[in-house]
């Protein structure tokens, strides 16, 4: 129960990771594709937040005039700002692939008809 | 002035605020884009060769970003390894988009803009990936270099589109890894530089999840260079892709992968532990063979001439890899060495196929017929690229194969000497099979005058890329010692 | 209070699941549309109470009010979707029509 | 954290993933994973995570969703049932999957506990952040900090990637830059099918304090979750609003694709600008301190913060301007005339 | 003009959402209403002949029928609860579509009034063209209880003066 | 007794989600589910933010009166949205041709 | 021993590459194109007798171009041995351009620039293996060598040609790549140094097996020297021009193979190595059988070309032989015949072309008469046949006597045996083509008896190359010379 409480969420994070992975790989639909790629991204995502997190802490916005302005700032209040920053540019990353991704697809759809992987190589022939 | 100081970042932010202007002159009138692109990738490559210089004369380069200190900010990292990288990059995307302009006007005309906007992009991303010394900022750039790919390649249209698509999943597959890799990293050592992570490292050498981030992070690399049984979407994405992509993309792309492994591998990982404490070191030398032999044969059996590249390529990719994995020092040498040299073998090849192209319409190797005829000089400088690719001393592929060889001596694995020169032949086989048949066009009787054939060579914005090229080829290979004690070997870890 | 806002949020949570459940068996997009429409707006009022629980909720209503706008974009624009494809169910899978879900 | 919020969130999570994936209708997939979306950004906002969860809000949830639902009005909504040939597919899926899998969560055993204050995450880098933001930027957002200018360097190239993403789509589906720019008539005069009077009443109503909620949220960057990139996404948002709501024209009779493009450079611009404008000044790239030379009565402190906000806006031009073209592009299938 | 009454509503919004009132952000706000009134007045302010009197009266009549729908919504929840948690809840409802036209002319006038039936109980607005209402009811009552009360109360606040009043 | 007065509200509102919920899920047929969903969403929704707004005026300061604005003006979009959105939604079902459930009766069979 | 250090080996190597830009500049214009062609050929000559006396005096050349790795360099050594190769070479590339240009003209061949130009090219590298100072120079011009030549032999450009391409380049490039290049790999990695010395480099630094199987490497690899079984090319390569032939065969391509072999005997592996481990007799047997083999193949040949290109096969592993033999006497023999051989045999391919010009015949039952039309011709054709068999007065006696003394002086009878058999089958396959030619009756005859000779271009040449065959017997200098030189060099004087 303690390993259970102390790492699940990087265990969720794998399960979803497998999900996503299951679905680019297995899945014959292009969009079904794109999801499973979505899913992938946001699982990596999840990791990292779980990262930064801090028993105990607050977000990482430093409380300004908040009843304790310019104190010295305790570390152990704020959870970890970097995984938040890094994990923003992943989101925004995932969003420009989603873009690039399903434009791909549309296209595909427009020349061949289909979204579905093996009739797209049937009719490339 | 800028100072000398400032060049680290001027390679990258040179074509990176170029491209926005780019953009928006290109909408202006379309005209100004071309040359636009060239100043651009002609100042980032002044910037590279001025970082070069000073390298070589004053040693590793450290720029902090934002100027704050190392682990906290951003810091670029110009050592002997990826300086020399940069200047390739750089100029291979200058000569590349040199030779663009042609093709670029015939295939896609009313997208001029976008393509050389994303042309420049793909440049800024590719040294940015070189340059930054900072694992997450790789990933970013890297990101950036692939979302232009995947639009490059995907403006090739019809099976370029499936090709893209392809390359898209698997290629964020690849991009994620890596970044898992770098969370991993982060997990455990709490640090994003590459120089204090590696620092930081040694007293986790034991860990499972320091095991797990070194494979995620080598998969990683290993998806995006397409090294052997990862490397299912290479071939159709630079085979489809429109001519002025791939000659941009197929040099680039994969080396600069192989040069993040390396990267991963010495300076963040250390050589020790990828060495000594993980167990893949044979293994990964076999895979390298299969990817030589495999890419190979694969190559053998194409009828159509850039598919045929595009396989060499996996086989190259092979090449660096296991001359990496091979864990000597003049393994290493060979590897590095061949990441320049192959980058340029590669430039030129594709140059040519754009060549091809754009006067026949087509990649198939029956397009080849006659040139030698038609255009003795493209065909000259082809067949510069063509021997370097199967060794032929002068050239430059000589002396980075010889390097590997000798690794492969040196670290007893016979199976990647036999597996390299088998290589050879087959590219001997390949390109003379290309030679005979662009030398003997269908109509030649046996005596006597044949029809004239009007000469047609390329129009000199293709022709003068390839020739500087095929000089550049040569070069290389006569200058590869200098490049070897001057940069490679410092950038060669010690103790190996 | 605070174990009363946690135990609130908890039985929300729950009832989302419940929701879900419309959500997942469907049996058509809309109805699907609805709950997840139902589990946005309950989303909203999670976030405050989360933004109660790290006492401090300043930071948090702006990501709600943000939140509630984007969940509102997303039903009119599936809903937009049926006014150019007027079908349910598209041909080539089954979808278990019951009484309601027949078409016109 | 609040571990009883986290462990249900994650359960219905995983609940949506595998719904949207397994769902033989695209449509419902795409709502699925909207929700999915919405879930996780619920997570992160329970985490602590304010600022990611905020960007999921804008950008995973909302505008994703839309551009699949876009996506999937233009193709095909069913997925086939498989005729035969794919059980060695789903085989290497799984098998592809469970080695990840078991590969990751061998990795967590070494992991220190979760949220413990004492990992090596959260005692080597971020204390500095944390404390020193203050003295050094004046931005209590200790994200904001970190994104625009500790790391600023990577967000350049996040907007940029972007930029790029736009530029993509627009040079995969767009017609942009042809000839005949010029929208097709549609048959009737006018469109067979709007949205009633009752929803365009509401969203009209809605947009404006839409926009002014995007730019508060991009000018109090600083101060509170959000900044350029939720702002950007927002007022790209509003305008994609304008877009379902009435007609893609009306919208574009607002905001030209050729001005988003432009608006879309000149964003990134400004900020790689404002990085060489201190490259000029003597000072190391995007190293905004020097700045309180050329700003009028402040200090290289209060510069930062300055040089951050612009850095923002810059951002936010970008990314709105991009939402707007990645929409219009995937919405009308680069016709850019009728749309969604 | 249009576009000053929007920067003064959207400036107030600003002041609002923003709770800072140092001269920095007060001026970020001022232009940042002044660009969102310049893009999107005509939005906030569609109908332009409208004069500034009957704006005004409006708003303060519907402020006043606010309660009044508060009250309805309470009760179609309480309705709906107890529909739902009913055991034999099939056999109380009988669904039905029913349509009528309003006499309210102004537009948004007909969308508060699709939306309030929307919110009161057993009915929904399905569509609303021109006045020509289409209603989902839950049962027969319901639907018989409109137009009625509600359209009453609506016409006093976006009706014209004489229909208001007759 | 804001605590408590908060704990009601909350109740209410949980209470009334609940039989959202539960409507969404026994309602025979979409649109009997889109009342349950538009109306009791918008009411527990609405009510449970009443119920934060009051819980802020623990310590009335200015920053806690401009929060609670917020939280209201949250509420009031949802107040405004919600309907706007069961509209959309019914209308998208109406559209694409669901026909309302019926009670199941002998001469009602011709459909 | 003096050293001079020199550009002049280098320059000599260049001189006809740098040629090749107005050769093709002036491709409109044949008649300035020969004379670039010939000009080139006289600096060159020039350039290698001027070496000639420091070489004589015992001193060497050398150059060091360019260190491209560390210990792998370009450079160029201008020792007794290079400098005999490299005068053979240098001559005979004068007097085969004369000839080239009466055989190209005569038949209106076409691309006729492409061929000057490569055929430089081709010279360029064989003087740059004469000169090579290390192993890794002489590669890199060996291949250079193989690529230039590929046009050349499939000038014709037709199915055969193409056909007999693809063979060539087969083994040549894939036994250079596959077997030369690996050798030198190793050979570098056991000793950091390519460079050929006197005593060798390789002894001390491995084992026996692999000393074995480096020199069978070695010797199958440089298959431009035709040992059997890599001899397949050299058949199929008469589809080229007859000059060309003439180059392959007497001149650039198996001289250049069996000159790598020697230079690989004594300067990589060195002879008291090779001596005490007794690998002489293992190449001996190697080399004696392809002579023994080839000259019977050569016998059932009627096509004149494929007879004389066994006979070459046959004849390189004489050279073969002779290093192999070990002996002071056997290797001057051996590198003597690299002279003897090449004045012979290019003498011969010349009459075969003079006679494909004149009478379009290439088959020897064709040339039944031929003599009464054509005798300036059929007496060079005598003259180059005695010289390859070893009949005095021709020079190719000088090299088999010195042959023949080295068995003895290695006490290797049976080599003897060889030799002695071999020109007995020597005899057997040339002499019927001289019988037929003259000793027929009028009816018998296929060609009317009216003197016909081919142009004077392709006349003078061979008939000059007849008579140098001939005044090497009474004087064999410089050639003995520097034999000699190179020997005493190596075997460790």
């Amino acid at each position: 129960m303690e390993m259970l409480l102390a790492k699940y969420n990087y265990w969720i994070y794998v399960t979803l990771m497998m999900i996503g992975i299951y679905a680019m790989i297995a899945k014959c639909n292009l969009m079904k594709k794109i999801i499973g790629m979505s899913i992938f991204q946001t699982a990596i995502i999840v990791f990292y937040v779980s990262i930064g997190a801090k028993k105990g802490a607050t977000i990482p916005i430093i409380a300004h005039g908040h009843g304790v302005a310019h104190e010295a700032v305790r570390v152990a209040d704020y959870v970890n700002p970097l995984p938040h920053v890094l994990m923003l540019t992943a989101i925004v990353v995932g969003v420009g692939t989603l873009g690039v991704a399903l434009a791909i697809a549309m296209s595909i759809h427009e020349k061949y008809g289909s979204l579905e992987e093996d009739e797209i190589l049937e009719r490339q022939e | 002035m800028i100072s000398p100081e400032q060049y680290p970042v001027l390679i990258v932010v040179t074509p990176l605020l170029s491209a926005f202007l780019i953009n928006i002159l290109g909408n202006m009138d379309k005209r100004f884009c071309y040359p636009a692109t060239l100043l651009a990738l002609a100042g980032s490559l002044a910037a590279a060769v001025g970082t070069l210089c000073r390298v070589a004369n004053e040693g590793v380069i450290h720029y902090r970003v934002g100027g704050w200190p190392p682990p906290f900010g951003i810091e670029y990292v110009v050592d002997h390894l990826n300086a020399l990288v940069l200047v390739v990059v750089a100029g291979v995307a200058l000569v590349a988009a040199v030779a663009s302009k042609r093709s670029v006007e015939e295939e896609f005309p009313h997208k001029i803009t976008q393509f050389y906007t994303l042309f420049v992009l793909l440049t800024t991303g590719l040294l940015g990936m070189t340059i930054t010394g900072d694992a997450f900022n790789l990933y970013v750039l890297m990101e950036i270099a692939a979302l232009t790919n995947y639009a490059l390649i995907a403006m090739g249209g019809n099976r370029a589109l499936m090709a893209s698509f392809n390359y898209v999943v698997v290629g964020t597959i690849g991009a994620c890894f890596y970044l898992l890799g770098v969370g991993h990293l982060y997990i455990m050592t709490g640090s994003l530089n590459m120089a204090d992570i590696m620092t930081i490292l040694p007293s986790l050498y034991g860990t499972n999840a320091i095991l797990v981030a070194a494979i995620l992070m080598l998969l990683g690399a290993w998806i995006k260079m397409a090294f052997f049984p990862l490397h299912g979407w290479l071939p159709n994405a630079y085979t489809y892709a429109p001519s002025a992509t791939s000659s941009l993309v197929a040099p680039l792309m994969t080396k600069v992968s192989v040069y993040i492994m390396i990267r991963v591998m010495f300076s963040v990982l250390g050589a020790t532990y990828v060495f000594t404490v993980l167990p893949v070191k044979e293994l990964i030398v076999w895979l390298a063979t299969a990817a030589i032999v495999g890419g190979s044969l694969f190559a053998l059996s194409q009828k159509d001439f850039k598919r045929m590249l595009t396989f060499l390529i996996v086989a190259e990719v092979g090449y660096m890899v296991g001359g990496a994995w091979l864990a000597t020092e003049r393994g290493i040498t060979g590897a590095i060495l061949h990441i320049v040299n192959d980058a340029v073998m590669t430039l030129c090849l594709f140059l040519f196929s754009a060549i091809v192209v754009y006067k026949t319409k087509g990649h198939q190797l029956s397009n080849l017929e006659g040139m030698f005829k038609k255009m003795p000089l493209t065909m000259t400088a082809f067949a510069v690229g063509a021997l370097s690719m199967i060794g032929v001393p002068p050239t430059a592929g000589f002396f980075s194969k010889w390097y590997l060889i000798l690794g492969g001596i040196d670290a007893g694995q016979w199976q990647f000497v036999v597996a390299l020169l088998f290589s050879s032949l087959v590219n001997a086989v390949l390109f003379f099979r290309i030679f005979e048949i662009a030398y003997y066009e269908p109509h030649s009787d046996h005596h006597g005058h044949s029809a004239p054939v009007a000469i047609d060579e390329a129009p000199m914005s293709m022709l003068l890329p390839l020739a500087v090229v095929a000089v550049a080829i040569i070069m290389l290979g006569l200058y590869s010692g200098e490049i070897v004690t001057t940069f490679i070997q410092h950038a060669v870890p010690a103790g190996i | 209070m605070d174990n009363f806002f946690i135990a609130g949020g908890v039985i929300l949570l729950v009832l989302m699941l419940l929701t879900l459940y419309r959500a997942i068996i469907g049996p058509t997009a809309i109805d699907r549309l609805m709950a997840v429409n139902v589990i946005g707006t309950k989303t909203t009022v999670l976030l405050i109470i989360i933004g109660m629980l790290f006492n401090w909720v300043e930071m948090f209503v702006d990501i709600a009010l943000a939140y509630a706008l984007l969940n509102f974009i997303v039903t009119i624009a599936t809903s937009r979707y049926f006014q150019h494809h007027k079908n349910l169910c598209p041909i080539g899978f089954g979808i278990r029509h019951r009484k309601e879900g027949a078409r016109k | 954290m609040i571990w009883q919020f986290d462990l249900l969130i994650l359960a219905l999570g995983v609940l949506c993933a595998l719904a949207s994936i397994s769902l033989k209708d695209l449509l419902s997939a795409a709502i699925v994973f909207g929700a999915y979306s919405f879930l996780m950004c619920l997570l992160w906002t329970e985490m602590g995570a304010v600022d990611v969860a905020f960007t999921e809000a804008a950008v995973g949830a909302g505008v994703s969703t839309v551009f699949f639902l876009a996506a999937v009005y233009h193709t095909n909504r069913a997925v086939k049932p498989r005729r035969r040939g794919r059980l060695l597919h789903k085989l290497v899926g799984l098998v592809t999957a469970a080695c990840i899998g078991l590969l990751l969560l061998s990795a967590t055993a070494d992991f220190p506990t979760w949220a413990d204050p004492n990992s090596p995450a959260s005692v080597y880098l971020s204390p500095f952040y944390i404390t020193e933001t203050i003295p050094q930027t004046a931005v209590p957002n200790i994200v904001t900090a970190v994104l625009a200018d500790f790391r600023g360097f990577d967000t350049m190239f996040e907007t940029s990637v972007i930029f790029v993403a736009g530029l993509a789509v627009l040079a995969i589906l767009g017609s942009y830059g042809r000839r005949q720019r010029d929208y097709e008539p549609s048959p009737t005069g006018q469109d067979a099918a709007h949205q009633s009077s009752i929803v365009q009443t509401a969203c009209r109503v809605f947009v404006p304090f839409m926009q002014l909620f995007a730019l508060y949220v991009v000018a109090h960057g600083h101060h509170s979750p959000g900044g350029g990139f939720q702002g950007g996404v927002i007022l790209g948002a509003s305008f994609i609003l304008v877009a379902i709501s009435y007609d893609l024209r009306v919208m574009q009779r607002r905001l030209r694709e050729r001005l988003a493009m432009l608006f879309a450079g000149l964003g990134v611009l400004i900020y790689a600008g404002i990085g060489a404008l201190c490259l000029v000044l003597g000072a190391n790239f995007l190293d905004y301190s020097i700045l309180h030379t050329i700003l009028p009565a402040t200090s290289p402190i209060m510069a930062r913060s300055h040089g951050m906000l612009g850095v923002e806006i810059g951002v936010a031009f970008t990314v709105m301007a991009i939402m707007v073209i990645i929409y219009v592009n995937v919405a009308s299938h680069g016709k850019s005339d009728r749309g969604l | 003009m249009h576009i000053f009454y929007s920067f003064l509503v959207l400036f107030a919004f600003w002041m609002l959402l923003s709770g800072k009132f140092d001269a920095f952000h007060l001026t970020l706000g001022v232009f940042s209403s002044l660009l969102v009134a310049f893009l999107s007045a005509d939005l906030l302010f569609h109908d332009r002949n409208k004069s500034d009197s009957r704006r005004w009266r409006e708003l303060r009549r519907f402020i006043a029928y606010l309660p009044w729908l508060g009250k309805e919504i309470v009760l179609s929840t309480v309705h709906v609860t107890y529909l739902a948690l009913h055991p034999r809840m099939r056999e109380l409802i009988e669904p039905q579509v029913m349509h009528f036209k309003t006499r309210i002319n102004s537009e948004i006038g007909q969308v508060v009034f699709a939306n309030s039936i929307t919110l009161t109980p057993g009915t929904i607005t399905i569509q609303e063209e021109g006045g020509e209402f289409l209603v989902h009811a839950l049962n027969r009552k319901f639907a018989d209880e409109l137009p009625g009360e509600m359209e009453e109360r609506l016409l006093r606040v976006f009706g014209d003066e004489e229909q208001a009043n007759g | 007794m804001i605590d408590i007065i908060v704990m009601i509200l909350f109740g209410i509102g949980l209470f009334s989600f609940f039989s959202t919920t539960v409507g969404i899920l026994r309602f025979p047929d979409f649109y009997s589910r889109m009342h349950a969903a538009g109306k009791g969403d918008v009411f527990s929704s609405v009510v449970m933010l009443l119920g934060l707004v009051i819980y802020h005026f623990h310590h009335p300061s200015l920053d806690g009166v401009l929060v609670a604005i917020k939280i209201l003006m949250i509420s009031l979009f949802i107040f405004l949205a919600s309907p706007t959105a069961t509209h959309a939604i019914i209308s998208a079902g109406f559209n694409s041709g669901v026909v309302p459930w019926a009670k199941p009766k002998p001469e009602e069979d011709k459909q | 021993m003096e050293t001079v250090v020199s550009i002049k080996p280098l320059l000599a190597s260049l001189v006809s590459l740098v040629a090749v830009i107005p050769i093709v500049l002036s491709g409109k214009r044949p008649n300035l194109r020969e004379g670039w062609t010939f000009l080139a050929g006289l600096i060159k000559l020039g350039l290698v007798v001027s070496m000639l006396p420091v070489v004589l005096a015992g001193g060497t050349v050398q150059y060091t171009l360019w260190e491209v790795l560390p210990g792998l360099a370009i450079a160029f050594k201008a020792d007794a041995m290079g400098m005999l190769f490299a005068l053979i070479a240098a001559t005979l590339w004068l007097v085969t351009s004369a000839y080239s240009i009466g055989y190209m003209r005569g038949l209106h061949e076409h691309s006729q620039t492409r061929y000057f130009s490569f055929f430089a090219v081709a010279l360029s590298a064989t003087i740059g293996v004469a000169f090579a100072a290390n192993l890794f120079t002489l590669y890199l011009f060996y291949e250079m060598l193989s690529l230039a030549t590929y046009p050349l032999v499939t000038h014709h450009q037709d199915g055969e040609a193409r056909a007999s391409g693809r063979k060539y380049l087969t083994f040549i490039l894939g036994t250079s790549i596959g077997l030369v290049l690996p050798a030198m790999l190793i050979v570098y990695s056991l000793t950091g140094t390519l460079d050929f010395t006197a005593a060798g480099i390789l002894s001390g630094t491995t084992t026996k097996t692999v000393i074995v199987v480096l020199l069978l490497m070695f010797v199958f690899g440089f298959a431009k020297a035709g040992i059997m079984p890599m001899h397949g090319w050299l058949p199929a390569a008469m589809v080229a021009p007859t000059p060309v032939s003439a180059l392959l065969h007497a001149v650039a391509v198996v001289k250049v193979g069996v000159f790598s072999i020697f230079r690989i005997l004594t300067g990589i592996f060195g002879v008291d190595l090779l001596r005490t481990l007794g690998l002489g007799e293992t190449l001996c047997v190697i080399a004696s059988i392809t002579i023994l083999a080839a000259s019977l193949i050569a016998l059932s040949q009627d096509g004149l070309k494929r007879r004389l290109a066994f006979s070459t096969i046959g004849q390189l592993s004489y050279i073969v032989l002779g290093a192999a033999l070990l002996s002071p006497k056997g290797m001057v023999g051996g590198l003597l015949h690299i002279a003897m051989h090449a004045f012979g045999k290019i003498t011969l391919f010349f009459c075969a072309g003079a006679i494909f010009v004149a009478t379009g015949k290439k088959n020897i039952s064709e040339m039944v008469g031929i003599g009464k039309r054509m005798p300036v011709t059929m007496i060079a054709f005598l003259i180059g046949s005695m010289s390859v068999i070893g009949i005095p007065p021709t020079g190719g006696f000088i090299s088999k006597w010195h042959l023949l003394l080295g068995t003895l002086e290695a006490d290797q009878l049976p080599m003897l045996v060889v030799l002695l058999s071999s020109s007995l089958l020597n005899a057997a396959y040339f002499l019927p083509v001289f019988y037929r030619a003259f000793f027929c009756t009028a009816e018998e005859s296929l060609f009317p008896a009216k003197i016909e000779e081919a142009p004077a271009w392709c006349v003078a040449p061979l008939v000059l190359t007849a008579l140098i065959s001939v005044g090497l017997f009474f004087n064999p200098q410089p050639f003995l010379r520097l034999a000699e030189m190179a020997v005493q060099f190596c075997v460790g004087g």
